[in-house]
């Protein structure tokens, strides 16, 4: 009796819809994760209306426009990818993985541009936050939270972009168990989960303030 | 279902299934997973007790001259920290439930075995983080951790503790998600939602909790250490960000961890009760209806804590009727257990003992939670001793007791072995009066004006002082011989037969210890939960 | 075109015209209303993802799941914005001691 | 106080009495409940234990009935009493008009309290009895709690706000003032008295006090030791909004808000001026952050409270 798992199912799929709905559980406890982020913004936004407004201003929307683009047309490219893998079309599901990873990487190309040219604004809520405008303590609150929330959402996009680039690669070899079906699901529901945070992320963290209300 | 006494043969044990150290620690099997977790459990337990015999051997003189005033703070963070993190909230859903759960429901392991190992290496490596933080340098903030002091002002390993919870906190979400996916998807034929046992509604619940509290602690400490490391955050007054933001979001999970740790102890007793009064449980169905509500009533009380912190009265005034709401679930659930024992057939082993004294216990402790809150009595009341005694009754009285029944009433079927009988009345009896000589004049402490985390304190709370001490001598024995006589038995109790306590409930249809794989076959269930008869006089005597 | 895959580029084109009007209607000057467009649209999105991509209409005890959880999240705005709502002092600003002990 | 048994604290306040009464009441509420379900306890275990002749033929294991009693039955207590506790905390909570202004800076391990006429004292505070004291607190770093067990009063004081606090004493004497939110190392030292006294001892105290300046006075002097004035005086050139009497006035903002001028607000300009700027004024006041401390803050809000009248009153003034 070795110390494989007991297979507690009986047949492939009620294994399935357990795997599905516990991985559906874990979006939840990660939706909660998120609260206190969001719950903080939206103290910020009560109280510091007007500096949030300004503070908003400064982000820029071009690239964040961008970024929502990319990251709605990945999970659209991952929904295909997993309806082309459970059609037992390999090759196009391969590719299509690989699509939504470079759609991956853009997101984070031009997220890492928006931190470069924040950064040297001296935007970063660090010692060296400098803000000319009125009210900065509140504009740094503002940046604080616009850093950590979108610093936790690439985190969570890099666990996904690994995922897809693993499977790709063993569906590439032809490691069909490994690449199975249900797995490759998982991993969509998983990405277009992050995509979701982003689609709120958009709104609150680049629209507030535009129409300088 | 068949009855089967007979003795079990060497192979097919879960516990002769592969004695080397490897298969231990790679095991899928929920039952060893189990084990593993209340050996753990134990050692996480004598350490955050040995913290509070040095408190309260201090505190038996006003002045501050067995430990210094740092030590203190260190000793009470410490015991807050061990005690809540690495032994209330894992031990019944973790230790008992694993084991138990997959058997009751009659499956052959949990859904996600691999994530339950994985959960008790995460609560593991976590705890040992944190207990090592804890000892070589520890800190000094509560386990409470309250901004601005646990970020600006306290020059403790506060990041390294934080580190830890925040790891043992993913362990808690793993259990929970592989609970509520193995009670959805893995009940035997027959077994519809109310004919589940209340232990296993008890840690559905539990992990409706852990799954949506425990990522808001998550986040919230990672903002602790955020402000504390870079200085930049939500909850620093100077940056903008205001601290009663932290007690908020602290509380909005402490408050549902407390249920996280009471609600499995009810389930427990909920087992005991009617086993050893050999009758069905009174109300099943509003039992379980009140196991829910409890639950979610649980997330909307947290203001509770905060009544004095400068939170608005508006919003006090809408924690503390909410309070008295989630009282009332746990107010049926005692009458409950009492209506239960009405046409019994009462016998009074170890664990029928634990299980009245958590009624008692749970009883004052509850009630005095309505006096807290209740709004003006718990200005007064608050932060004193008065707090100290009402939680301690819930956790102590409650959820300690509920433990040790449990693991007196489910030993012969994990172990295989009996323990001593005797031993176990006599341990019951000695920790029910060591903790109400601890704990009560604590009530009394508090209502004449000592407050929390006291070091040094006027000389006129001396006596009740040295009252509490002594009883604490008491409880520390009275948990001591449990580990006595059980670690006796687990060597040269003697064998256990299936079914030692005549109880009903599918773990106890398979053999003792059982094998591997639970069941030769999954049972068929066919009837209501806790098919006693107290009016069937008991012919053979037990095994 | 397999009837699938028209599915999503649909539920594509759907996401992509509707980030365009979130991001034109942020522009309105319609105060508070801002707000409310953004996050309605948002909202819009996410049940496009959840409900095409996601397979949300699938399985009930995966919106039992999202159900609860929404439920549980909005309990922390709702009772903790109850309490920032009606507290009647602004924090005041506040300044930390002349001699700052950083650990 | 002698080291004897002390099971109740004296009570010594309006809101001790009320709250006596509400903790009697709840006491012997609760202590009956648990009697009862004590008592049921031990009769079923005695009566119902094993082996004893009972008839147990067909015990009900539900009852419609009698379940909705007592769940029912609990919930109008438990309502009875939250409107009770409720009542009385809201008396707490609204701090009557004429109360005598304290002002408490709570620092790590001590307490520093200053009255109206510039008198202070560290971890004593001096009252006169049956009349209110309100008490405006602030922290100068962490959480600290102002906490009287024999008044029955508890209030958190927080950094970055003040938090307000009232009780009338009734009965002269000395009490014990705690800290009692968890503040660092010496949080159990962080102790104090209060000292109640007739209204004449206390007049007489406050005066034979050693001789300084009113707070509104001392106010005043840092308004011009900071160079307020230099912009905010009478004469000054600078077009910056006049103080004199600025306390409590609505003031219209730059952002078209217009809010009452109360101690945060004003707190507020000293320190983060950019925050809310007066309409028709440009931002360009420097930020004192950091510079003035909490306890010279209070004078300064007191001086702009009593404004012209401290200016040039040079002898004592008595609140």
């Amino acid at each position: 009796m070795n110390a494989a798992a007991a297979e507690p199912f009986d047949d492939v799929r009620q294994r399935a819809r357990a795997d599905t709905f516990g991985l559906w559980i874990f979006l939840m406890t990660e939706l909660m994760f998120f609260g206190p982020l969001l719950f903080g913004y939206w103290f910020g936004r009560v109280e510091y209306a007007h500096a949030f407004a300004v503070a908003s201003r400064h982000t820029d929307v071009t690239l964040g426009t961008l970024n929502t683009a990319l990251l709605l047309s990945s999970s659209a490219a991952m929904a295909a990818a997993v309806a082309a893998r459970v059609r037992r079309a390999t090759r196009v599901a391969t590719g299509l993985l690989l699509i939504t990873f470079l759609l991956g990487c853009a997101f984070l190309v031009v997220k890492g541009l928006e931190y470069r040219s924040e950064w040297h604004e001296h935007l970063f809520p660090g010692a060296g936050f400098a803000f000319a405008g009125e009210d900065a303590a509140a504009v740094r609150y503002f940046y604080f939270l616009y850093f950590a929330l979108t610093a936790v959402h690439a985190l969570h996009l890099i666990v996904g972009m690994t995922l897809l680039a693993v499977f790709a690669i063993a569906l590439w070899r032809g490691a069909d168990e490994f690449g199975a079906p249900r797995r490759i699901e998982l991993a969509g529901l998983y990405w277009h989960f992050v995509d979701i945070v982003w689609i709120f992320l958009y709104p609150l963290l680049y629209l507030l303030g535009r129409s300088g209300a | 279902m068949s009855n089967g006494t007979e003795r079990v043969t060497e192979a097919d044990n879960y516990l002769a299934a592969g004695t080397t150290l490897r298969s231990w620690l790679t095991t899928h099997d929920h039952k060893r997973i189990a084990l593993l977790y209340m050996i753990s459990i134990t050692a996480f337990f004598f350490i955050g007790g040995a913290a509070a015999v040095l408190m309260r051997f201090e505190l038996a003189t006003p002045a501050g001259d067995l430990v210094s005033h740092d030590t203190y703070n260190k000793l009470f963070t410490m015991h807050g920290v061990i005690m809540v993190w690495m032994f209330l909230i894992p031990s019944i859903p973790a230790g008992l439930g694993n084991f138990l759960m997959p058997m009751m429901i009659g499956a052959r392991d949990l859904a996600f075995p691999r994530l339950n190992l994985l959960s008790w290496y995460l609560y593991v490596g976590g705890g040992l983080f944190t207990v090592v933080a804890l000892i070589a340098g520890g800190a000094d903030t509560g386990w409470t951790f309250y901004a601005p002091f646990s970020t600006l002002f306290s020059n403790t390993h506060v990041i390294f503790v934080l580190f830890g919870v925040f790891v043992v906190g993913f362990s808690s979400i793993l259990t929970g998600i592989n609970f509520i996916v193995t009670v959805h998807m893995l009940r035997a034929p027959g077994l519809t939602w109310f004919r589940l046992p209340l232990f296993v509604w008890a840690n559905y619940a539990t992990s409706i909790i852990l799954v949506l509290a425990t990522p808001v602690l998550a986040m919230t400490l990672l903002l602790l250490a955020a402000e504390r490391l870079l200085g930049v955050g939500i909850f620093d007054p100077a940056l903008g960000g205001d601290p009663l933001l932290f007690q908020h979001l602290f509380w909005f999970y402490s408050h549902p961890a407390v249920y996280i740790m009471v609600l499995p102890a009810m389930g427990v007793v909920s087992e005991i009760v009617p086993c050893f009064a050999r009758k069905r449980v009174y109300g099943y169905r509003s039992m379980a209806y009140a196991i829910l509500a409890i639950a979610i009533i649980g997330f909307m009380v947290w203001g509770h804590h905060m009544f004095v912190s400068g939170q608005s009265a508006y919003a006090s005034l809408l924690f503390s009727l909410l309070s008295f709401l989630v009282a009332i679930p746990s107010a049926i659930k005692v009458f409950n257990w009492l209506a239960t024992l009405k046409g019994g057939s009462i016998e009074f082993a170890a664990p029928m003992l634990y299980a009245l004294g958590f009624i008692g216990l749970f009883t004052l402790g509850g009630l005095t939670g309505l006096i807290l809150a209740s709004l003006s009595a718990d200005v007064h009341l608050t932060d004193t001793y008065f707090v100290v005694a009402h939680f301690h009754y819930i956790m102590v009285g409650g959820a300690v007791m509920a433990y040790l029944g449990g693991v007196h009433f489910w030993w012969p079927k994990i172990i295989g072995r009996t323990y001593p009988e005797m031993w176990g009345r006599i341990a019951a009896l000695i920790a029910f009066f060591g903790f109400n000589l601890t704990f009560f004049p604590q009530f009394l402490l508090g209502y004449a004006g000592m407050p929390r985390r006291y070091h040094v304190y006027p000389e006129r709370y001396q006596l009740l002082h040295v009252l509490s001490s002594a009883g604490a001598s008491i409880l520390a024995i009275g948990y001591l011989l449990p580990l006595g006589y059980l670690t006796w038995s687990l060597f040269r109790g003697p064998r256990a037969s299936s079914n030692p306590w005549r109880a009903t409930g599918l773990e106890w249809t398979t053999s003792s210890p059982p094998p591997p794989h639970n069941f030769a076959q999954t049972p068929i269930v066919t009837e209501e939960a806790y098919a006693y008869d107290s009016s069937a006089d008991p012919k053979e005597s037990r095994a | 075109m397999h009837r699938n895959t028209r599915r999503i580029v649909l539920a594509w084109s759907a996401l992509l015209l509707l980030l365009a009007a979130t991001c034109a209607s942020a522009w309105l000057p319609i105060g508070v209303w801002n707000g409310v467009v953004n996050l309605g649209i948002a909202a819009l999105k996410a049940a496009i993802v959840a409900a095409v991509f996601m397979h949300l209409g699938a399985s009930s005890a995966a919106r039992a799941c999202v159900g609860v959880a929404l439920f549980v999240l909005l309990l922390i705005f709702a009772l903790a914005g109850s309490d920032y709502a009606t507290r009647d002092l602004h924090p005041a600003a506040w300044q930390p001691p002349p001699t700052r002990t950083m650990p | 106080m002698s080291g004897e048994l002390l099971l109740f604290p004296p009570s010594a306040s309006t809101a001790a009495t009320h709250l006596d009464r509400l903790m009697l009441a709840l006491t012997l509420l609760m202590s009956t409940v648990i009697i009862i379900v004590g008592a049921l306890l031990v009769v079923f275990c005695i009566r119902y234990r094993r082996g004893a002749r009972m008839p147990r033929a067909n015990a009900p294991s539900r009852s419609r009935r009698i379940e909705l009693i007592w769940s029912t039955g609990p919930l109008l207590v438990f309502l009875g009493i939250y409107a009770w506790a409720a009542h009385d905390f809201l008396e707490l909570a609204r701090v009557p008009a004429d109360a005598m202004p304290v002002f408490v800076v709570a620092k790590q391990w001590m307490w520093k309290l200053e009255h109206a006429n510039g008198r202070r004292e560290i971890s004593e505070l001096h009252v006169p009895v049956g009349r209110p004291v309100r008490l405006t607190m602030t922290s100068q770093d962490v959480i600290h709690s102002f906490y009287v067990p024999a008044f029955r009063i508890k209030q958190d004081v927080v950094p970055g706000r003040y938090t307000t606090l009232w009780f009338e004493a009734t009965q002269t004497g000395e009490y014990d003032l705690f800290c009692a939110e968890y503040c660092g190392t010496q949080h159990s030292l962080m102790r104090g008295r209060i000292v109640v006294m007739s209204p004449a001892d206390f007049a007489a105290w406050l005066d034979r006090g050693t001789q300084q300046p009113s707070m509104a006075q001392r106010g005043f002097a840092l308004f011009r030791s900071y160079g307020c004035d230099g912009c905010h005086g009478a004469n000054s050139s600078v077009h910056a909004p006049k103080l004199d009497g600025v306390a409590g006035r609505t003031v219209a903002l730059a952002d078209g808000r217009n809010i009452t001028a109360d101690d945060t607000y004003l707190r507020d300009s000293i320190l983060l001026p950019a925050r809310d700027v007066v309409a028709g004024y440009a931002p360009i006041m420097p930020s004192y952050a950091g510079q003035i401390d909490e306890a010279d803050l209070m004078a300064i809000i007191r001086y702009l409270h009593e404004g012209a009248a401290a200016q040039g009153d040079e002898d004592e003034q008595r609140h």
